[in-house]
């Protein structure tokens, strides 16, 4: 990747500066108080590759990478597959109920904890709805555990980040491209592949890494549903919370192998989207049109269809949620009990459910499309540097962010509070999603608009605001929803942090969780779903008429 | 296989904006056929229309006898140059120009020559493995141009495909186009802004405004005689002037100002009758003397345009700014202040009745 | 950001007199109804609840060292307190006296509340006619990848169960228990559960047939009217007690030990065994009549101190067991 | 308050790609200067170095005496017209026209005013709500002129501003641009590739060539005395013919063919000697006509163009094909494949040296 800009210390130099001490600060000084175990031992004091020689030298243990690299990639190359011909629909035709349909695909994305993986237990397991249905029938399906169960759970979930990037992607393509490539006889599936996928191909590497991370890192599924799968943040997450022999200097290692490995990818990322470097200036943004006949069928089958299944689990939840239980039970019949002691229990967490993601959102984006600029506009080894350290925090399981924050900043020097220190910790987990689509988004910017506008006297900032930021707004958009709904449903972190005044709807689901309230924990989960579409659907009332994903 | 193109009463509107009311034109197979008119007066999009690209609000669209109206863009074997080029920006010159042929399972060979070849007419092969972005516009513009021609398509649509290139190129180019078209008979239908280049290249010229067609004609007919006032204004210069035409002992009297009267013969039967009148006469039609029939004109000042000279003069009787063309010659241009005589050519100028609606003179001639 | 008010995270001298405490637990629903609102009224304290996994507890309480946030530990193995003592306040409380010698505070700073025994669950339905009675039925060909098991590495409950297995099929370096070990790990059929509850809820939901768990939540799935049964392992059940400590530099130091004091009270103790499916650490205390009575079970005793010092060598040679049978 | 611009040994290089290599020009404070040159020459390179918008790899620009090659674009109270209109596509009309203004700290009502007139002159003003995406082509381009325009600049730059307006609309916005030039008194370095735009609005022209300046001087200048063979072909069309000066008893004498001969005064002293050359003929320059005297040629074809006929002819002698331009008459254009003689304008035409890098004649006036 060739450096276009010398480092200089005009605003944006300061700008660079700034948030690259941000990082130092928030990023670099608490991991490494952490994960410098990774090289000392604990005994002696002395620096040591111990723990490294461990994980690579056991195959029980480096076994797990192999594992995670295959779920990472076929999750990464499902949800492609998936997501990126839904965008295409749902951009180019229309669609019945599209305004909904994409509202279900955003909370498809959430992960609420117990939501996901449990209910598709539930669902698909040796004893699930779905297997006992089929079973019935005389059909044996395969069931959940193991490595196509994660692959399920992981894609469901995951498609919909490729499908809101692709989306806004899709806003920035000029229409005429898509006509003057069926003028010349090149439509339908060919007019995706040859031109759309092309064109889209930034946003959606962008999009890849992001899922591709996501799956490397998530260890919530695979430890539910892998039963015996094992992949290595399963095996970070339990050597630093083992309730029996854990060893932080082992999982910082692993930890340390993961940024590595992150860093790599990432570097390979951005290597392969400078092949991909063109600039679009859509003027005429492309237009959904109506379709006819067994297109029009295939194509709503397609949608519903992948939609229906990624949204059962949640559908299943607010179905569990209206049953009637008794203790860790559910029991036969209905009735709205679990909601009587859900509302109880709710407290001010509906309240902080919305306020801390919603301060750390306005950060987001703030940070976020500084970020992209520089790291597009501006890029030198000072904003290079800025780019790769913004990923660390995306792959580093929550609760170990959670864990170096609560050593760096709870103590007489520090002393950050609660709720700040939530934010802080939530914005730089969750700052990626905006980032990466941002500058997916800008790399496709054409420069001559910035310069229209500084030759027309607008200062750089002004010109960056002003301009760049409402031809971004597709990208910013399609990255803060998914940063969003993520924030919502953000535990891993939040549990090491949160106190009662700031605990979350999501953190109360899991205590309920945890005091084996399953009914509760249900009725709560339809509650954040429910307050999930509000927030969405305000955030498409105020950025209506705008031009953006929704 | 070129094929005729029938547009029966098409109605374009933009949400509550009708920009196409009711136009109809025929478009002979395998002719040139220009749209001429005002920026934002609908060429673009009746383009877009004949392509498939614009929804139809109403009216029929033929190629040959078969209606298109609902027929998939892809299908209708079109090539177009769009205003705004729409090349592909992911991929190579040479890639962009290739595309088409890809998609007609044309033979490995015969794409990667016709491809070499349209690069070389158009003048870009030295820069066939570069991604557009790195060009300048004309040559982006010719990679457009290159990539609607190399598919020999029935029907080529081109929206001022030559705009950003400069006069030399535009020349060749125009031949090259017209060449291509004639070769294979690909009926044409071409949009420009150029009236030279309109003149030059179609066989046939539609004016339109405000989404109406106004007069289509050979470029002759259009120019000599220009069907309203607006069509002759819009091609070629031209100074309106108000006159009254009287019929007196058969003779066909003129009065250019009240007192220059000029005798014609050159009035249709039917619209000889006393009436105001407004006349066009274009700067080409005056003469510059200095004998003594004519009205008398000073000059006001002067544009030298090499091979011509234009003179900004005003009448002595009436004050009007009048524009006229003549011929330059070396060192010799009229200067201001000069007072000079005008007389016109008679049987070169058209009268309008008094809205400009219609003309006045035999010789009319618009297949509308 | 704006810095946070200081009182959210260092809750204040005056915060402590107007009668504060912070507990963070790990535990379930009965035992937090059962204890908290009583402490709240008994003493007017107001108690401020966090709870998460007692993984994440106790890495909160390591990360919060310099300046902690809470009062009390509520919950956890008793190994795990020993395995932190620097996080903890001594403090034994008057009555810990009262408790069994076995359950005494000796450390200084684990006080223990209730007791928790391994046992097997199984799923009524599923099982049919296997009889499932000791661990050794365990071995069945007809449960392989039946069994549902934690990673004894990082599950608390799966760890009882091993060092319980081997206590009762030869000791803890027996060559013939670790033996046994060998073969139910190739029963487990390379299946680990993911925690200590995903075991007895696979085996309620019917995913698994019979699964090594812990007494309470299984009892408390047998009261709700589950249908599974406990069995308790002819071979002999360990019971472990659960603990509860303060935290050190507790802010509410004095309602901290009002807590400690207040979990060992007989009335609380028996609120314990009649309304929960603990057993109650006083030997005195009451016990529901759905519990089986601990007269009907055979129990053996751990050796507590030394599976403490050899946690870590149990679970390595545990893992590195898993591992090589595994193809 | 306007600057003159002086550009001394500029180098752009793109990559490996010397688009620039040594150009230095003076522009002076005030005028307008157009830059004219083949599709890719480096004239938007050019420009864009000017803004500020390209690194420079050499030389130094000066606005004044002020260096400016590090100065920022913003700093430099430039206006840009550009070749792709760049318009702000989430802005209306309206605000991408005050746009400039609102960075300026002018007052609100005079905002309003400013771009309600320039709305006005660019005849977009019952669009101003719009959003550019439903704008024409020339209704877009029409928002970039007035942009660029309402802010009042030192220095205006315009990459083929009117590439996409008609005939009739170019006129008039040349008119408004050089209006608003002149009133304000902008220094103006303009793009165009139509000649007579170009010839138009210029008080100098510079002609490019692969980066290099050919010719610089008044229109008159450029298309009369071109500096080279280049120029001559550039600018206007013309017919070249390979021929020999000889100079016999004082006199000098120009073979056009083997066999017709012209004599000539305006040869320069310091060229006066025995040479093959280049002849430079404009069609204009051809005089046709039915006499004895003159080259004998046969029409092969003609164009009608309005004004002007353009006949194609070739000489009998050499089989040469010649451009020719006369004025059209209405009914009597001279048949394909007629008899005719033609005679030079032998003070007009111009002949270069051999390999045709310089003028021979006296008059040739360049201020490189
Ligand atoms: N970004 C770029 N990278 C590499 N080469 C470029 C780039 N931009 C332009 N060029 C090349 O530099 C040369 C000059 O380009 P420029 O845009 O200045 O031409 P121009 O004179 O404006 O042409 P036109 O009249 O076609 O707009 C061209 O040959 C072009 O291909
Ligand atoms: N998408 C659109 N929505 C609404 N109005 C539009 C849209 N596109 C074009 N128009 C309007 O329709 C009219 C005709 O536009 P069109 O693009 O056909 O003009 P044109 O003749 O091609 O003009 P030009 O020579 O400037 O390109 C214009 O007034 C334009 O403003
Ligand atoms: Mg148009
Ligand atoms: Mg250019």
């Amino acid at each position: 990747m060739k450096n276009n800009h010398k480092f200089k210390l005009d605003i944006w130099g300061i700008i660079t500066l700034t948030i690259l001490g941000l990082y130092i600060l928030f990023l670099v000084l608490p991991l490494g108080t952490v994960l410098y175990q990774a090289v000392i031992n604990k005994e002696t004091g002395a620096i040591t590759l111990d723990y490294f020689t461990k994980f690579f030298g056991k195959k029980y243990y480096s076994d797990t990478l192999i594992n995670s690299f295959q779920v990472s990639f076929w999750t990464t190359i499902l949800a492609i597959a998936i997501g990126t011909p839904l965008a295409y629909f749902f951009t180019m035709f229309k669609i019945k109920g599209k305004k909904f349909l994409q509202i279900l695909i955003i909370l498809a994305s959430m992960s609420a904890p117990f939501i996901g993986a449990y209910s598709w237990i539930l669902l698909l397991g040796r004893n699930g709805v779905i297997t006992n249905f089929f079973k019935g029938v005389g059909i044996a399906i395969p069931n959940i555990y193991g490595f196509a169960g994660i692959l399920l759970v992981l894609v469901c979930q995951l498609f919909p980040l490729i499908f809101l990037y692709i989306q806004g992607a899709l806003k920035n393509v000029d229409n005429s491209l898509v006509e003057a490539s069926q003028n010349m006889g090149c439509g339908g599936i060919k007019l995706f592949l040859r031109v759309i996928i092309p064109l889209v191909m930034p946003t959606m590497l962008a999009g890849g890494l992001l899922v591709f991370m996501r799956a490397l890192s998530d260890f919530g599924t695979p430890m539910l549903i892998g039963e015996g799968f094992r992949t290595f943040p399963v095996l970070i997450f339990n050597e630093f919370m083992s309730e029996v022999s854990g060893d932080d200097g082992f999982a910082s290692a692993i930890a340390i192998v993961s940024i590595v490995v992150t860093a790599i990818i990432f570097l390979v990322q951005k290597y392969a989207s400078n092949h991909f470097s063109f600039t679009m200036n859509a003027m005429h943004t492309i237009e959904e049109k109506p379709l006819k006949g067994m297109k029009n069928f295939l194509v709503h089958l397609y949608s519903y269809l992948v939609i229906g299944v990624a949204i059962l689990p949640q559908c299943y939840v607010i179905y569990t949620s209206f049953k009637n239980t008794k203790g860790l039970l559910f029991t036969e019949g209905h009735s709205l009990m679990s909601y009587e002691a859900a509302f109880k229990r709710m407290g001010n967490t509906i309240v902080n459910t919305f306020k801390i993601p919603g301060i750390a959102l306005i950060i987001i984006i703030f940070l976020a499309v500084l970020i992209a600029y520089l790291v597009v506009r501006r890029r030198n080894k000072l904003t290079s540097t800025v780019d790769v350290m913004s990923m660390i925090p995306y792959i580093i399981p929550g609760s170990v962010v959670g864990i170096a924050f609560g050593i760096t900043f709870r103590n007489k020097f520090f002393s950050i509070g609660g709720l700040a220190l939530m934010v802080i910790a939530l914005v730089i987990r969750r700052l990626p999603y905006t980032i990466r689509s941002s500058v997916a988004i800008l790399q496709q910017i054409p420069m001559s608009i910035e310069e229209a506008s500084i030759s027309l006297g607008a200062s750089k900032l002004k010109t960056f605001f002003k301009i760049t930021m409402p031809m971004m707004a597709s990208g910013i958009i399609s990255g803060a929803i998914l940063s969003w709904v993520t924030l919502i449903s953000e535990l891993s972190t939040a549990i090491i942090l949160y106190t009662t005044k700031t605990k979350t709807l999501t953190i109360a689901i899991y205590t309920e969780v945890l005091r084996g309230n399953y009914g509760i924990a249900a009725a709560l989960s339809t509650v954040l779903t429910v307050a999930t579409v509000i927030s969405l659907l305000i955030f498409m009332k105020i950025s209506k008429g705008k031009d953006i994903t929704i | 296989m070129s094929v005729n193109i029938k547009i029966k009463g098409a109605v374009k509107k933009y949400g509550q904006n009708t920009v196409i009311s009711n136009l109809s034109v025929d478009i002979k197979k395998g002719e040139l056929f220009t749209l001429l008119g005002p920026s934002g007066c609908g060429k673009t999009t009746l383009l877009r229309m004949i392509a498939g690209f614009n929804s139809i609000e109403g009216g029929d669209f033929y190629f040959g006898d078969t209606r298109i109206n609902e027929m998939d863009p892809g299908k209708r074997n079109i090539g177009m140059v769009f205003q705004n080029y729409a090349i592909f920006p992911h991929l190579s010159v040479k890639e962009n120009v290739a595309f088409g042929l890809k998609n007609r399972k044309v033979p490995k060979e015969q794409i990667e020559a016709d491809t070499e070849k349209f690069l070389k007419i158009v003048q870009i092969d030295s820069y066939k493995d570069r991604m557009p972005e790195r060009l300048s516009g004309g040559q982006q513009q010719r990679v457009a141009l290159a990539r609607a021609l190399v598919i020999k398509p029935d029907v080529l649509l081109m929206d001022e495909p030559l705009s950003n290139l400069d006069a030399k190129l535009r020349v060749e180019m125009r031949t090259v186009i017209k060449d291509i078209q004639n070769e294979v008979g690909i009926t044409t239908v071409y949009v420009t802004h150029d009236q030279e280049e309109a003149m030059a290249i179609s066989d046939r010229i539609a004016v339109m405004k405000d989404g109406v067609i106004q007069h289509i004609g050979t470029p002759k007919d259009l120019y000599q005689r220009p069907s309203n006032l607006f069509v002759s204004t819009f091609i070629g210069r031209t100074n309106i002037m108000q006159g009254k035409l009287s019929i007196s002992n058969g003779k066909i009297v003129l009065n250019i100002t009240p007192n220059y009267v000029v005798e014609l013969d050159t009035v249709s039967q039917e619209h000889q009758k006393d009436q105001n009148v407004q006349i066009s006469i274009r700067p080409e039609e005056f003469v510059i003397h200095h004998g003594q029939d004519g009205l008398d004109a000073i000059v006001d000042s002067s544009v030298f345009l090499g091979l011509n000279t234009h003179y900004f003069v005003h009448l002595e009787e009436t004050g009007e700014k009048v524009e006229i063309i003549q011929e330059s010659s070396i060192d010799s241009i009229i200067a201001p202040k000069t007072k000079i005589k005008l007389t016109v050519k008679r049987e070169k100028i058209n009268i309008f009745n008094e809205d400009g609606s219609y003309n006045l003179m035999v010789g009319v001639n618009d297949e509308k | 950001s704006s810095p946070a008010k200081p009182a959210e995270s260092t809750p204040s001298g005056d915060a402590a007199a107007t009668g504060k405490l912070v507990v963070y637990s790990p535990n379930s629903e009965g035992l937090m109804n059962s204890v908290i609102p009583l402490f709240e009224e008994t003493y007017g304290v107001e108690v401020e609840v966090i709870q998460a996994g007692t993984g994440e507890l106790i890495k909160r309480i390591q990360s919060e060292k310099d300046d902690p946030y809470a009062d009390i530990m509520f919950g956890g193995a008793h190994s795990q307190y020993i395995s932190n003592p620097d996080l903890w306040e001594s403090y034994v409380s008057p009555a810990d006296a009262t408790l069994p010698e076995a359950y005494q505070n000796k450390s200084g700073f684990t006080t223990s509340y209730v007791l928790d025994g391994s046992v097997l669950i199984v799923n009524k339905d599923l099982i049919g006619d296997i009889k499932i009675e000791s661990y050794e039925d365990l071995l069945n060909p007809a449960l392989k990848g039946k069994i549902a098991m934690g990673d004894p590495a990082t599950s608390s409950s799966a760890f009882a169960q091993l060092t319980n297995i081997l206590l009762a099929m030869g000791g803890y370096e027996s060559e013939e228990a670790w033996d046994y070990v060998g073969k139910l790990i190739e029963q487990l059929d390379g299946k680990v559960a993911s925690g200590s509850s995903a075991v007895y809820k696979s085996v309620a939901d019917g995913e698994m047939i019979v699964g090594l768990s812990y007494e309470d939540p299984c009892a408390q799935l047998v009261r709700d009217g589950a249908n599974v049964e406990l069995v308790y392992p002819t071979e002999g059940a360990v019971y472990l007690p659960a603990t509860s400590g303060i935290i050190k530099g507790a802010k509410n130091m004095d309602n901290a030990k009002k807590f400690i004091d207040f979990i060992l009270t007989p009335e609380v103790q028996d609120i314990f065994g009649t309304t929960l499916t603990n057993r109650p650490a006083l030997a005195e205390a009451q016990t529901a009549d759905y519990m089986t009575p601990i007269a009907e079970i055979t129990t053996i005793d751990e050796d507590r101190e030394w599976v403490n010092s050899n946690k870590d060598a149990l679970a390595t040679k545990y893992t590195d067991l898993f591992a090589s049978l595994q193809k």
